[in-house]
């Protein structure tokens, strides 16, 4: 097995790790940090898989993931939750360990999907989709059980950074204008994202979704 | 030549669509609307019972337009059956639009317009409906009929039990239609188009034929309003304007029995003897409900409704017994059936006309539709009385007017169940014919009641005693369709022949030679030896009689009258509210029918300072079928209603569950 | 050529009004831009007809007769859309619910949303088409909070986040397709290309394919609104501005179908139609029936027609889902229809709400008395919607429904309750609406109400007569996804 | 049959009818008071009733409408006819065909409608009272009377009289459980339909229980004489009906003049041992509440329904 297939074989694993450690985390700002960590793993990988490669535009994504996922993002979020006073999230819609088992019983679920898969990739980096598929999988649970409005949008940038994830290690990265193009709407996204929590907070001085199950049949 | 009865009949339903259309015209408070519009829908009328009358002795006729949908032009054909529901929709929608044409004078532009317009369209789809050659076409022209009479039924719409009336109506009658289209379904047997033709060529199993007979069964029936998906027709037939209710109980419940018969005699085919039982069980049960609580009304046109409810029973009986002897192969007998079916359609469609145009005309001028506070009309309205005098005898099938004649001809079909070899069938047919005459007694007494209650005697309330006779449109209108009530009945052989050329192009059987034979005094249905009858010379020996006597008299005695104040039974004074009221006429039917109406009595009270009696006669349909339906379909959306609680995490869960469950699927 | 005028238009419309876009001509502007891209759609067409299917800019784009008349129709229906809500957002200004600043936003996003659901249609390029379409949620995420009401933000967010996640789901679709493209076209932009992906589709693996599609089904279906997919909807309809609503049922729930339609043609090519089939047509049946039991207990109009939407997208579904030249032909047929009643029910509803200010439907009434345009509009669209002869809808469901008799006789019954209830329930409420006495004041600004009889009378149109050209082209795009 | 023959005989028979129905009434009437040991009346007091009346002063109510005075000829010609149809002398008369059982039943009802719809117009409380009572019985007692006729007809298949009285009187004979049952309908619907105890009083007029009296309480002189004729005229029918279906031995063919003494002595025996019987009756039953009568009747019609059943299951 080659040098830089272990070495990406290493960092999937560091993201599904980190995945499993957002899934537990409580604290907004660890959730952040994190989040910016997974982007950094994801550069990492992205940058072997060029290297080894040779595959020019993997550099540009791995520089976009850097600037966007590891740099301003996190930055945006850290300016927000300052703003807004939000730094605990304490409680889940479930408790912890019952999450954590959720999650292995689903990772699980997604090597055995993506094995079959993974037999037919001729990249080097053929185990690691499976990787990618359960920390989607895995960010899908995390918005699900989160109650807050921000460890919710983490939960889907976390789902990003494992669709990215998955198009590098799977097939060395979509074309590059797909990848400007969903770096845009993450980018947008998240920017949207931000106007909320503001008009939220204003509205219900909170950012507990639970204040919005108003819309709903009776 | 036949071709040209279709372009005309065409064109007629065309000048109905372009009537309506110009109705709309705002022009001088809607100058057109209120002086041409009716009249001109009043001659298109003829000329399309012209054709039709034509048609009925000519060969199919066959035309596509190029509308409709891709690979199926709207297809059209006229045919022996088609003709003769023309005739009898152009002949009495010619008569109501002359009465209209009075009737509507007074309305103000704008509801005028729109009544011109959904009036014409209403007529012009019935045209179609008629005429149609194919699924699509006859659905749209179906349910345009429908819209249009849903509009019409809805016209005065700021009176809330007339909204719930319309939704009702249109909910029915949408479901039926959704079961006409699944029966079309069934009926193609998956292979060519939907034109009738491939309907008719497709081959089907007896178990899916069945199940096509009934879905028709039931899909038409929701509209001709039989037992138990009549509980529409007596909210929606009151409701409409009174010209507009004739259309419906006149001719709009008869497109139903086209269907009906054009389905499954036509597209169906191979008619089976347990349809037809199936047929007569449901006609008899609507016959003997419709009559009953027809009884139990006051309301004048509420009875008439439940009336058509009855009428179509008797119509369901003829075209049952016609369809169990097709089914054991007498086919001459089911030729007999169904001629006895066809020819109650037509009269019930002219004297239930003629009796909603004098329903109209006593609401118009009495102002009131209550016939608790009717009476003495006789003396107000002298020829409204006459004309609805005829067409009450006709409804009570009194000789020698039309209605006998069908339901004579519906016995004499029922007397030819000996020839059939199943035992059980062969004593039941005549059961049937026992609850029809049972029927038409109860008819009878009810149109006494009305009569009697409503004409005679004297004013209840003094409102009564303005009351005006109708117009010269009005008076037109009704003559046109009380002579049609003696016409049918006193030369019923003509349209014997007529029935019996339908009956040959349908089942490919007709009556009997001696039956084909009958000229026009005397009317034979099946051989002269086993049952004739001649109502020319019937009504001339009684008219005979009446002179005769009458000039005896004279002749011998003297013709001198004096007028006194009525017997008054030593009770110095009688006021007008000693009369029978309605309530009072029904009660004896309600003491020996008990069981069948959902009665709801308050009695008064000795020491009751203002005592009064109070009697509500609820369908029990309603509460064994329409409000259970309702309460399972509330319940259900009150369960499925749970899949939407607000909770964002839920939602995310579903998605997530979703693609979990897809996932282990596609593994 | 023409490509361009259609896409650079609305784009360059957003740009325009995101400047000038709270002026007191704005609307008008607005409008004006969205006749420009009819215009240059129009073209398109023109010549799409005269030479075929075109591609630009090197097989980014390209136009085949399926999404050349859906381009048509979103073009069309914006502009009127945009002329509805040329009064309809001077009253909302003059009632205050909006101010200058967001009367710019609004035009300048539905500008761009035009520009997105335009761009999805048009591109060639499967990355870009979900790039597209999830900035078509973000385009009118803000627009669906616009009120800034509790009600509405709670809507947007719904919106947003189940969206955003529903499409994440589709882009781990896209890139499994791109890596079963991968192997056979080799890596590079061309992987991505949809007619290249047409021409390969018999070899791509089938189990990344099946794969895939169940991840672009929940990612696409979700903003298509299938059950269980399906709850943003109504609350996003609901709270939004009228004109947002009527655009989002009529136009970008086509748009999502049609991306699904379109990744649906790959995989049939690598696994046959009954994988694809099944799933599609067990979607359509589950949200016609749940959606009809869900209509009869809303109270707030925009809520019942958003489900009614959910209702008609499961019908196109099942169309699409059953396959063959009549089913697809009628799906196509459905879509047109539904999306230009629909539409003209929610310039009516919008109108109707505004003048008796609510939204609850107990407190609609007399429509016909106090404006029978709005009224007689609302009570045709409505009749036009369930199914009604001879409006276009029942044309289309004539067609859905006697295939599936043939071909799945099973789910007739099924589809004919749900649509039984849904009649019972929609015009069960419709009729007390526009029925009896009201006093409704007047408005402001004239209604403008030529664009409900426009639509209604091409509904009309095409439920007794559909043009002979039309059905061509319906009938390249059934044999294309057929 | 020569036709002039027929003609004549349809016209003597009408003729023979009409005027020997009162003698019937008075027939009967002079059996009951024998029957209850009172001094009977002349047998031809009917005749002097009816002469008297026809003298008198017809005394009208000031609000009655033409109807009013139409009915008693319309109920007298439907009556007339019905003594047309049946063959009392003979049969295969030249009319017969112009009206069958059904069209006779219709006869029959026609003269109810009429004779109730005159009882409403003046707008007595009697009158509705009357009315109401009438149609109550009728509606019940004309299906039975139907399908007794129906069983006739099922037996001899065809409903022209005509046919069936020569089937049923030249066969060789034969007991017919249907027809006994058939009979008995027939006799209740005959006491029904005639006015006479139990259903009705034709004596009495007690508000309580009278039906067809409340309804000709309004009429006097000349159209009063027509209705009593005209009942008088329907009893002689309806015995005659009876005759010609259960005992129709020795009727005589139209045109056959030599049979015609045997058969009207034939008759003129029947119709003396009918009136007894019905005179019987009434003395030995006593008059129904009014809430009884419809379970009388439907008992008549029950009987003549399973008359027609059992004929069915006789035949296979």
């Amino acid at each position: 097995m080659p040098l830089a297939s272990q070495f990406v074989n290493l960092l999937a694993a560091l993201l599904l790790l980190i995945a499993f450690a957002m899934l537990s985390q409580r604290r907004i700002l660890t959730l952040i940090h994190l989040f910016a960590w997974q982007g950094a793993a994801l550069a990492a990988s992205t940058l072997i898989v060029a290297a080894s490669t040779g595959q020019t535009h993997l550099y540009y994504s791995a520089a976009l993931t850097v600037l966007l996922k590891v740099l301003l993002i996190p930055w945006v979020l850290h300016r927000l939750i300052d703003r807004l006073e939000v730094r605990w999230d304490v409680e889940t819609l479930i408790n912890i360990p019952t999450t954590m088992l959720i999650g292995i019983a689903l990772a699980i679920f997604a090597f055995s999907l993506a094995t079959p898969i993974s037999q037919m990739a001729n990249t080097l980096t053929r185990s690691t989709l499976g990787i990618a598929m359960a920390s989607v999988l895995l960010s899908f649970l995390m918005m699900i059980v989160r109650r807050k409005a921000v460890p919710q949008v983490i939960g889907f940038l976390a789902m990003e950074n494992g669709l990215f994830f998955a198009a590098t290690s799977a097939t060395y990265g979509m074309p590059l204008v797909v990848e400007l193009g969903v770096a845009l709407d993450v980018l947008v996204g998240t920017f949207i994202f931000g106007i909320f929590f503001f008009h939220i907070r204003e509205q219900f001085d909170s950012l507990d979704i639970r204040h919005m199950e108003k819309l709903k049949e009776d | 030549m036949n071709a040209d009865a279709l372009t005309g009949s065409l064109a007629a339903a065309a000048c109905w669509l372009a009537t309506g259309v110009l109705a709309l015209v705002p022009a001088r408070r809607a100058w057109f609307a209120r002086t041409l519009a009716f009249p001109l829908g009043a001659l298109a009328g003829l000329a399309l019972a012209g054709f039709g009358l034509d048609a009925i002795w000519l060969p199919a006729a066959r035309m596509t337009l190029p509308l409709g949908l891709p690979g199926l032009p709207f297809h059209l054909r006229l045919d022996p059956l088609s003709g003769f529901f023309l005739m009898l929709l152009g002949a009495v929608a010619a008569g109501i639009s002359v009465y209209a044409a009075g009737y509507f004078r007074g309305e103000q532009p704008g509801r005028l317009a729109l009544i011109g317009l959904q009036y014409h369209v209403f007529l012009a789809s019935m045209a179609l409906v008629v005429l149609a050659d194919d699924a699509y076409l006859f659905m749209v022209a179906w349910e345009t009929m429908a819209l249009a009479s849903y509009f019409l039924v809805t016209t005065d719409h700021r009176r809330p039990a007339i909204r719930s009336a319309g939704f009702l109506y249109l909910l029915v009658a949408h479901l039926g239609a959704l079961a006409i289209l699944l029966c079309f379904g069934v009926l193609h047997g998956g292979r060519g188009d939907y034109a009738f033709d491939a309907l008719r060529a497709a081959s089907l199993s007896p178990g899916w034929a069945t199940a096509a007979f009934l879905l028709a069964f039931f899909g038409f029936g929701a509209k001709a309003g039989m037992i138990p998906l009549h509980a529409w027709l007596p909210e929606a037939h009151p409701a409409a304007p009174s010209p507009v209710s004739a259309l419906l109980s006149g001719v709009m419940l008869k497109t139903a029995i086209y269907g009906m018969v054009r389905v499954i005699y036509d597209l169906i085919g191979g008619v089976r003897w347990e349809w037809g039982l199936v047929v007569l069980v449901v006609g008899a049960g609507t016959t003997l409900f419709g009559v009953l609580y027809a009884l139990m009304q006051h309301d004048l046109k509420r009875l008439l409704a439940y009336h058509s409810v009855e009428n179509i029973g008797i119509i369901l009986l003829g075209l049952g017994m016609s369809m169990v002897f097709i089914g054991f192969g007498h086919p001459v007998a089911g030729a007999l059936g169904l001629v006895a079916a066809l020819y109650h359609t037509l009269n019930h469609a002219v004297f239930k006309g003629l009796l909603f145009l004098g329903a109209g005309s006593i609401l118009r001028s009495a102002g009131r539709r209550n016939l608790n506070e009717m009476g003495g009309l006789i003396h107000r309205m002298p020829r409204t009385a006459f004309y609805f005098l005829v067409g009450a005898l006709a409804i009570s099938a009194l000789p020698p007017l039309n209605g006998f004649v069908s339901e004579w001809l519906t016995f004499q079909t029922a007397l030819q169940s000996p020839v059939l070899e199943n035992g059980v069938v062969r004593s039941l047919l005549p059961l049937f014919a026992a609850t029809l005459a049972l029927a038409g007694a109860l008819t009878a007494m009810c149109f006494v009641k009305v009569y009697g209650i409503a004409f005679l005697g004297r004013p209840r309330q003094p409102a009564g005693a303005e009351a005006r006779d109708a117009g010269n449109f009005e008076r037109f209108g009704m003559a046109w369709l009380a002579a049609g009530c003696f016409v049918l009945g006193l030369f019923p052989t003509a349209f014997l022949l007529m029935l019996n050329r339908v009956g040959v192009s349908l089942t490919g059987h007709g009556l009997s030679e001696a039956a084909l034979e009958s000229n026009w005094l005397w009317l034979i249905p099946t051989a002269p030896g086993q049952a004739s009858y001649s109502p020319v010379i019937f009504l001339a020996v009684i008219a005979g009689t009446v002179l005769l006597c009458w000039v005896l008299v004279r002749r011998f005695y003297h013709g001198r009258v004096r007028y006194a104040d009525p017997w008054d039974c030593g009770y110095p004074e009688q006021t007008a509210r000693m009369q029978d009221t309605a309530d009072a006429f029904g009660q004896p039917i309600r003491h020996v029918f008990g069981p069948v109406y959902r009665m709801h009595r308050v009695l008064p009270s000795a020491e009751d300072p203002a005592p009064r009696y109070v009697l509500k006669i609820e369908d029990r349909h309603w509460y064994a079928l329409y409000l259970p339906a309702a309460r399972l379909a509330a319940y259900l959306s009150a369960k499925v209603s749970l899949l939407q609680r607000g909770r964002i995490s839920i939602y995310l869960l579903y998605s997530f569950l979703t693609l979990i469950a897809l996932l282990v699927f596609v593994r | 050529m023409e490509i361009l005028w259609v896409l650079g238009l609305p784009l360059g419309g957003g740009v325009l009004l995101a400047l000038a876009g709270g002026r007191q001509r704005a609307p008008e502007l607005n409008a004006a831009m969205s006749f420009a891209t009819l215009c240059a759609a129009g073209a398109l067409t023109a010549r799409v007809i005269a030479d075929g299917p075109m591609h630009a800019l090197h097989d980014q784009f390209f136009v085949d007769s399926f999404n050349v008349f859906l381009v048509t129709l979103t073009a069309f229906v914006a502009f009127t859309t945009s002329l509805f809500s040329r009064p309809y957002m001077r009253i909302e200004q003059h009632q205050g619910r909006v101010d200058a600043a967001r009367l710019r936003l609004y035009h300048s996003m539905f500008q761009l949303f035009t520009f997105t659901m335009v761009l999805t249609l048009l591109s060639n390029n499967i990355g870009i088409l979900w790039v597209a379409l999830e900035g078509a949620t973000l385009s009118t995420v803000l627009l669906v909070s616009l009120y800034r009401t509790p009600a509405s933000l709670e809507a947007a967010w719904k919106y947003f986040i189940l969206c955003s996640v529903g499409i994440a789901q589709a882009l781990f679709g896209v890139i499994l397709l791109y890596f079963a493209a991968e192997k056979v076209l080799g890596p590079g932009g061309a992987s991505l290309l949809w007619t290249r992906l047409y021409e390969v589709r018999g070899q791509l693996e089938p189990t990344v394919l099946s794969l895939a599609f169940v991840f672009l089904l929940v990612g696409f279906g979700t903003k298509v609104g299938l059950v269980p997919l399906h709850n943003w909807l109504p609350d996003a309809h609901a709270e939004g501005p009228t004109p947002i609503s009527a655009v989002l049922s009529g136009l970008l729930l086509n748009v999502a179908l049609y991306a699904v339609v379109r990744s649906k043609v790959l995989v049939d090519g690598a696994l046959g139609r009954n994988f694809s089939g099944s799933l599609m047509m067990g979607f359509g049946l589950l949200s016609v029936v749940v959606a009809a039991f869900f209509l009869s207990r809303q109270r707030d109009i925009k809520r019942m027609f958003a489900y009614s939407s959910v209702e008609h997208m499961g019908i196109m579904t099942f169309a699409f889902g059953m396959g063959g030249p009549v089913a697809a032909f009628a799906g196509l047929l459905h879509m047109t229809a539904h999306s230009l009643t629909k539409s003209a029910i929610f310039f009516t509803v919008g109108h109707a709400s505004q003048k008796t200010g609510t939204q609850s439907m107990d407190q609609i009434r007399g429509l016909i008395e106090s404006n029978p345009t709005i009224g007689w509009g609302l009570a045709l669209g409505s009749l036009a919607i369930l199914g009604m002869p001879p409006f276009g809808v029942f044309a289309s469901e004539f067609m859905v429904l006697t295939t599936a008799m043939h071909e799945h006789s099973w789910a007739t019954p099924l589809l004919l309750l749900a649509l039984g209830v849904a009649f019972a329930a929609i015009f069960g409420k419709v009729q007390p609406m526009v029925f009896g006495e009201t006093a409704a004041r007047r408005l402001p600004h004239p209604p403008a109400l030529l664009p409900v009889f426009a639509h209604l009378a091409l509904v009309l149109l095409l439920g007794l007569y559909i043009p002979p050209y039309l059905v061509g082209w319906y009938r390249q795009a059934a044999a294309l996804i057929g | 049959m020569s036709n002039a023959a027929g003609i004549a005989f349809q016209l003597l028979q009408s003729v023979l009818v009409v005027l020997a129905a009162p003698l019937l009434t008075g027939w009967v009437n002079q059996c009951r008071a024998w029957l209850q040991n009172r001094s009977a009346p002349s047998l031809l007091l009917p005749y002097y009733t009816l002469a008297r009346l026809f003298h008198k002063d017809a005394v009208i109510a000031k609000n009655a409408s033409a109807l009013f005075r139409v009915t008693p000829y319309v109920l007298f010609g439907c009556m007339w006819l019905a003594a047309g149809i049946v063959p009392v002398l003979a049969t295969g008369l030249p009319f017969a065909p112009a009206a069958d059982i059904v069209a006779l039943v219709g006869v029959f009802a026609l003269a109810r409608v009429f004779s109730a719809l005159a009882a409403m117009d003046v707008g007595t409380s009697f009158g509705g009272l009357g009315a109401r009572r009438e149609m109550l019985i009728g509606f019940l007692a004309e299906p039975a009377m139907l399908m007794t006729l129906f069983t006739a007809a099922f037996i001899s298949g065809s409903t022209q009289l005509t046919t069936i009285v020569d089937t049923l009187a030249h066969r060789e004979f034969a007991i017919y459980p249907s027809l006994a049952f058939a009979a008995v309908a027939f006799l209740m619907v005959l006491l029904a339909e005639n006015a006479r105890i139990p259903i009705d009083n034709p004596t009495t007029h007690l508000e309580l229980t009278m039906v067809h009296e409340a309804m000709i309480l309004e009429y006097s002189a000349r159209h009063l004489a027509l209705i009593e004729w005209a009942v008088a005229i329907k009893l002689f029918a309806y015995v005659t009906i009876g005759i010609a279906l259960f005992l129709p031995w020795g009727i005589a063919p139209a045109g056959d003049w030599s049979g015609l003494p045997l058969a009207a002595a034939a008759l003129a025996a029947k119709l003396a041992a009918a009136g007894a019987g019905l005179a019987l009756i009434e003395t030995l039953l006593a008059k129904l509440r009014l809430f009884l009568a419809p379970e009388f009747l439907s008992t008549a019609f029950l009987l003549a329904v399973l008359g027609m059943l059992i004929h069915f299951l006789a035949i296979g």
